[in-house]
């Protein structure tokens, strides 16, 4: 939530996009984070994926918990509304948030205590509504703010700094939303922002939930000999398991790739995401397979990143209640008051 | 021995619950309301789905006295399990009616009342073939009866039975047949009718009959609510219900079926209240029906929407608590809870409706107000008022009502001003200006429960933090200027004695107060409608010395209100308390009232 | 213009989080405090883990007064980001120490102080190799400085830092460097020692400087508690960790490595009360640490455990609210919250603390408070009196305790019973005999929150409700004789003008106390120790026509429970508030009163 | 919660079991549930199990949250000490419990919606920690107790009884279970008593956390055409993947089986569980091979009913932290309390 105003000197012949504005313009405060922190690549990532989108930051709002990963909304898009909930209810208030506005950029940035301890209930609920949203966990496997115990997404066997050893299975958001029916999951690593940005790009445009589950370690808790949540241990153990590039719309594909290689996948704004398969025996629509690639190479000791499962068919919030196009915070009153003859043939019943 | 009461007694129905008895009781007082006699039904049911004691109770009332009353004219005892109570029940000189098909016990008697058998099962048995039908038509056939002993009209009774059952034709000669069986035994056997009987008066035109829920739900509707999000329980849960069949009737589009409104079951309540704020947050109107269990869910996020300043409009229908209590009694025992929901310093906008119309139109205030005062309103029911059905005046509406969606800067405004700081208070009414997102770059701001100050930015510093909740309290001081006024009710030769209440007490306190009249004793009646009290409450508090305080809690919560949150010396306030789960009924309060001025005098 | 302040100053010191600044200055007040010299230290620390401002505050005084006092006679300004606001502070004839490495800006200066320039960076970064310990031995370096300036035993420091150091030697040689450097450079270069300086007495015998939590952890220990859930929240983390470190010091078997304990990390505070209930319900001392958000996500359950009667021991270490509100800054502002916590009609037992000693005696009350009274007891602290060292008396333990577990009946008894019903008042003190699962087939009883009669069984039945919840308040009026009394200071002369506080407030109000008879005003002093208020407090408040109500929150929360929960006229009652999350100082409460008093005389 | 005395006539050459008591023993008060309630069926076979394993009643607590489904622990083992929670949050009772009192046998009975909507959380996290209890879900499909909402068990498609469709993908508490960790996951059907009992008898032998899902026909609200959790649905469309037969210690297997028909799982108190494989493609012991399984034939279809998956080596909750043997709630107070002395060393470091 702490936040230190930033100097905006937008230097000359910095590189403007379509809506004429420089990647300063999708900035926000200054990271009051300790020095390191994967939360603060992230944070860079999604400015980089709001610049290339073209998206007029007014048009998305940010929701978070509690926690250092739910106070990253504080670094980017300045010029978007920002929403800090109390700790674990993020996913409530951004239901609620879709519900009112359904045109709304929606961006959750949440922390794996935030999303899997106090607020499972709520991300899982989230996920089954399948509400248009981008929704992010910073995950490192601690509770960094309050000073590195462990949470949820700690695997058996890690150990705290202070030595202590953790022996309870792991939550991983990624399997949850597959089991959940969720209709865009992927992982990613904060120390990867090639892999990351396309990620983010085509979360933003999907329509339903969009989880990225990204591991982000903590440089002053978790990041030490022995944690599994550290960035050597990420980067031995993380394979890329789908490359993926997204194009926007009206845009001609460029590269070419050999047959059978590539899977194009259409989102409803026109726009593509192109995902290139590393393991062939892997299908990132089937989201059975997917769970059980997943599954096994976990056993295997690797960690799957990616965007390892996308079924852009399924309604979201608004298509399952059949909810008007124009945004519910826009309707004229009109619209909405049945009026005072109405009323009194309501009351009909009554007498 | 027994004397005649017309328009004036109580049946009492003791019946098996699942059983379908529940229509034919409402079906038996809308008969009498429909003959213009004022009548109320109170339904006593368990806390279960199928096999256990259920009790309905209707008053008749050609004065209009629609508490419960305390006694009971005639009895119906369909329930074996139940029938010895049942029986002692009866006020002397009254009459029970039962299923004679069975040889009733003859313990089971009492000289000083009026017994009466009708073979209800056999007749059914024989005339009706199914045994779902002969169940149901059982219940039929004593309203059949009671048509014949309590004199009520059957055209009334035929009509409608054929509205009822409009959408199923089929059943309406079965219904008619057994309210024919039932009618045609009595008035062969008894003496029809009783002395406790009905006469057709002209008292209930402009009125109606509807339960509160049914009216709250009904003025969210009107309030141009767009978002409700709820988890179920009872008594709230037809509130939402009712929201949704209202809506699926005036927001769907004939063509494309697509809905105006976006209702949310949720996981629970904390997500309920979280998707309720979220939504405001974006400029619609949202809300929540809940019980006690609800609110203290809630209490995290309501502190942190007084202390983020988001509008939010809570319905708290009030059981017994504490804890799951007693969830099908009535109670108003959530009143400290709800004000002061949540830690650190906090204070909640309460409403107080009394009546289905009262429902109605607190309903409508209730989002006026939150939006105009950016903070959480609740609206206080409870059982009594929110499931029974009341009889109330008709329901209104003035087609220029226009929301009051208070301070909010649209485009245009942002784009002209100078900058844009979300809690400052420019008007010095402690209510600062709000954006919503997506509509302009400059409106951009942060909501947070953390300490912010008069800018918006986050901070750790005293001064700054403080400023912010001071002018908290200011916005409180507005708050008791904008709430619903008090209704009080004023005697010429009244002794300085004053009774305070709020909600569904109203009818109890109301008769208790004629009932004192009666005897010569002439006491003032303020019914309050919010909190935080407005100056009129004060005055009415000021200009008495002896003030009883009427409410349905144990631990005397609106006492503890009025003590901290007005000047009047708490040595000034009496307790008058009830808290058993069942409606408050008129005999409580004069007696307590009586014994209070006794001691009084004789001290 | 500097007057000698001998045993009687402040020293401030401005850092940056994350930089170990926090052991150098507290060894600085070890030092201090092992002189024999009372002192107490304050820290003001950012809700954020590295790089943000923080301050710390010694208040050193010969006469023992340990609250802020308002001043600073030395400040060490190691932050150039505050360093503007630093210089504000310090007192008109104080003492500034900056670190001279680079240039200061001319235009941040005072000519009412004494700015003295220590190159602390640029002899640590010519004396040590290490970015790391560059940085660390900037903070022992000016230590070493106010060594000299404040003339203290450099023995005693020496001591202090091989001990601190004892788990890894190589650190004591630099520190020890470090020192040096800092006080040769000043002795060089400045008039050693500054008027404000430290002079050995004999005052801190039978003393021990440790901060609330870690007291109140060892309370939890020696009550036998077994069982302890929580989830972490700042202020309360380190009461568990301490419960954890004690335990695994005294209750781990050494050969086997099992453990007499079980501390399990909840996900979240509902589940923490939850996992307490279960144990209690089994006869287990069970605990969990929170602060206001857990109050409010805790009060479903609460109420539960008020009204099924289970015991429960929760430790509330405050923090400024509403919501996540300033979560390393201190309030006193869930008095409420805490109080009815909870729907319906409930009332729970506080108790408070005013020091680290009072922790670990009331924490050890608390338990047997619970167990005796069969509800949640919640121990109020706060995070000025659980997170800094205070200057406490030495703990004392009768090892002739033994566990008050209260009314519990077990299989010899259960056996020749002639039956169990869990609600019944046989004593006639409200509190009725449980029973633990496990133990005998007549001890089984169903614990519920849904309604229930006298002997145990399920109940929709008013008078059988009433006659429980009745129970409940004659067993509240039990607790009331039983909680720990009130501490109450009177004076021969007092002018019947008395004080009324809670807590972490007590230093401030106790220096107030003397600074008013210095000026011949003669004020009582009554610490309430518990909530329910005992009959001393009633008497304490009948006795004194004037009464201030110190505390630390915005809506008087204290003197709203005294004037719903006593006999005392609220118009008696004067607030005195302080609530910007710092401690509260002397000064308040003296200014407060001397304006009341004023006001009193003038008006 | 209600319930109401039953009369206790105990017939004379009425089955003892090696207690000397007989079923009646084991019974609790009458019942007030609907006629042909799914959940009474459920109550009449942990009964049966109770009596067959010759526990004695009293050593047995019995919990559970509220709803129709939490209502029945007032319906078996009257001598058992019995606590309805709150809504939602029986988990953490029982986990307290458990913690006090390792010795008990924890039996908790919970509702779809109390224990996979506002008890998500709680559920999830109690099997994490591999709470050594039998937990039973009585699944519906929706609120019955609150007159037929859709829980979170409710399939897409199928129809309230009002019409209304619900098209939010379900949460299969055996699937969240496996993804979790669990070390005993089955599901059965209140309809199929033959296979529950020998299932619940495993459970409560089993050490560690032993979920039961049971499919129980709600025949108010969700009984009819059109519902995919009526007596009917379930009849046509469960399929029992593995039989399961439960020995006691030191009885020996009588029926013989054709070699490697049957696999025998020894559990930690000398008694076995032996599992009859119906298909052969299926292994109980091995997680991800179960949830791959049930998968499968879920999206054939089918209802995969029997013990899912067993895995005995996991530790429970006193297991991770190493508690001592002595139950906690009977450790007397003097190993709890380190005495005055030691007070005295402990504050050396604070002088
Ligand atoms: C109700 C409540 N309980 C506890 C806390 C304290 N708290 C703040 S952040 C946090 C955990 C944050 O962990 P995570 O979500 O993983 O974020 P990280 O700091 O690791 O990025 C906790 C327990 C709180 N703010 N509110
Ligand atoms: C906090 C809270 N919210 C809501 C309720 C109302 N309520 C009681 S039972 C229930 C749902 C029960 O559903 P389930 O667990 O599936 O049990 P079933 O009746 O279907 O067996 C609800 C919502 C409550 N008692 N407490
Ligand atoms: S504590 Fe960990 S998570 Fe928090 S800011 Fe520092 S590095 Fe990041
Ligand atoms: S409502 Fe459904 S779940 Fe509840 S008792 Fe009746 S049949 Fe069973
Ligand atoms: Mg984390
Ligand atoms: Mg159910």
């Amino acid at each position: 939530m702490t936040s230190i105003a930033k100097p905006r000197i937008v230097h000359k012949g910095l590189k403007r996009n379509a809506l004429g504005l420089t990647i300063r313009d999708y900035e926000g405060g200054m990271s009051t984070l300790c020095a390191g922190c994967g939360h603060d690549s992230i944070t860079a990532a999604i400015v980089q994926a709001f610049f290339e989108l073209d998206l007029p930051p007014h048009r998305a709002a940010k929701v978070s918990g509690i926690g250092c990963s739910s106070k990253t909304p504080a670094y980017f898009l300045g010029a978007s509304h920002g929403f800090n909930a109390v700790h674990g209810r993020m996913p409530s208030i951004a239901t609620g948030a879709s519900a009112a506005n359904r045109e709304l950029y929606l961006i959750g940035v949440s922390g794996d205590g935030d999303s899997l301890s106090i607020g499972l209930g709520q991300f899982a609920h989230a996920v089954r509504r399948n509400l248009n949203m981008l929704y992010i966990i910073e995950n490192n496997g601690v509770y960094g703010l309050t000073k590195g115990q462990f949470s949820a997404s700690a695997d058996i066997g890690t150990k705290a700094k202070r030595g202590e050893e953790n022996r309870q299975p792991p939550i991983d958001a990624v399997q949850m939303a597959l089991a959940l029916g969720g209709t865009f999951v992927a992982r990613g690593f904060s120390g990867d922002k090639e892999q990351l940005v396309p990620l983010i790009k085509a979360g933003l445009r999907h329509r339903g939930f969009a989880l990225i589950d990204v591991l982000s370690p903590c440089v002053t808790f978790n990041d030490h000999e022995a944690s599994t949540k550290s960035y050597a241990y990420t980067r031995r153990h993380s394979r890329s398991a789908v490359e993926t590039d997204f194009v926007p719309p009206r845009e001609p594909i460029r590269t070419s790739y050999a047959e059978g290689e590539v899977v194009p996948v259409e989102l409803h704004d026109g726009s593509r995401v192109l995902l290139r398969k590393v393991s062939r025996d892997y299908d990132p629509r089937n989201r059975g397979a997917a769970l059980d690639y997943i599954r096994a190479r976990h056993r295997a000791g690797e960690i799957v990143t990616g965007l390892l499962y996308i079924g852009e068919d399924e309604p979201d919030l608004h298509g399952i209640n059949h909810t008007t196009r124009v945004p519910l915070n826009a309707l004229p009153y009109e619209s909405l008051c049945p009026g005072s003859e109405a009323l009194a043939q309501v009351q009909r019943r009554f007498r | 021995m027994s004397q005649d009461r017309v328009n004036d007694f109580v049946v009492k129905f003791a019946n098996v619950n699942g059983t379908g008895s529940a229509s034919a009781n409402s079906l038996l007082m809308k008969a009498i309301f429909r003959m213009g006699v004022p009548v109320s039904g109170k339904n006593f049911f368990p806390s279960n789905i199928q096999g256990l004691p259920t009790w309905y109770e209707i008053r008749v009332s050609e004065a209009g006295h629609l508490a419960r009353s305390g006694r009971v004219d005639v009895m119906v005892a369909m329930n074996s399990q139940t029938y010895l109570q049942d029986l002692h029940e009866v006020s002397p000189g009254g009459t029970l009616l039962y299923d004679s098909t069975w040889p009733r016990d003859r313990m089971l008697a009492r000289d000083d009342i009026t017994v009466l058998g009708v073979p209800l099962a056999r007749m059914c048995n024989e005339h009706f073939k199914s045994a779902r039908t002969r169940v149901l038509m059982k219940n039929m056939a004593y309203v059949g009866a009671l048509v014949a002993l309590l004199d009520l009209d059957d055209e009334v009774v035929t009509a409608l039975i054929r509205e009822v059952f409009a959408r199923k034709p089929s059943a309406i000669d079965a219904n008619l047949e057994a309210v024919e069986l039932g009618f045609r035994y009595a008035k062969e056997h008894f003496e029809c009718p009783l002395p406790t009987r009905v006469e057709r008066r002209d008292l209930t035109a402009g009125k109606i009959m509807i339960d509160g829920n049914t009216a709250t739900a009904l003025g969210c509707v009107y309030a141009g609510a767009t978002v409700g999000a709820w988890y179920p329980i009872t008594p709230s849960t037809s509130v939402m219900d009712a929201f949704k069949s209202f809506c699926e009737r005036f927001r769907k589009d004939p063509e494309t079926g697509e809905r105006r409104y976006c209702v949310i079951q949720a996981e629970d309540e904390l997500a309920a209240i979280g998707i309720v704020l979220g939504a405001t947050w974006n400029g619609a109107r949202a809300f929540t029906p809940t019980s006690g269990p609800g609110i203290s869910l809630m209490s995290e996020f309501l502190g942190f929407a007084y202390f983020a300043e988001l509008p939010a409009v809570v319905v708290d229908v009030q059981r017994v608590g504490p804890s799951t209590g007693m969830p099908t009694r009535t109670q108003q025992a959530d009143l400290l809870a709800a004000a002061y929901a949540s830690h650190g310093d906090t204070k909640h906008v309460l409403l107080f409706p009394a009546n289905p119309r009262e429902c109605f139109e607190l309903a409508v205030a209730a989002f006026d107000l939150a939006d105009r005062l950016q903070t959480p309103v609740i609206l206080m029911s409870d059982l009594d008022l929110g499931m029974n059905d009341w009889m109330t005046d008709e329901l209104e509406w003035d087609d220029a009502y226009r929301p009051d969606r208070g301070k909010v800067l649209d485009a245009a405004e942002l784009e002209s001003a100078q900058s844009f700081h979300r809690y400052l208070d420019k008007d010095g009414d402690g209510i600062a200006y709000r954006t919503y997102p997506g509509v302009h770059p400059k409106g951009a701001y942060f909501v947070r429960g953390s300490g912010h100050n008069k800018y918006g930015g986050y901070t750790e510093n005293a001064r700054e933090y403080q400023e912010v909740v001071d002018r908290l309290l200011r916005k409180w001081q507005t708050a008791a200027g904008l709430v619903p006024k008090a209704v009080i009710r004023e005697h010429p030769q009244s002794a300085g004695v004053g009774i305070v209440a709020v909600g569904s007490s109203d009818p109890a306190v109301a008769e208790a107060v004629d009932a004192l009249a009666e005897r010569g004793i002439h006491v003032d009646y303020c019914r309050i409608r919010a909190f935080p009290f407005g100056p009129e409450v004060e005055r009415f508090l000021a200009a008495h010395d002896r003030i009883f305080v009427v409410e349905q809690n144990r631990d005397a919560q609106l006492k503890a209100l009025l003590t901290l949150e007005t000047s009047c010396p708490k040595e000034r306030l009496t307790s008058v308390l009830h808290y058993g789960g069942l409606p408050i009924d008129s005999r409580t309060v004069v007696e307590a009232l009586l014994n209070a001025i006794q001691e009084g005098v004789t001290a």
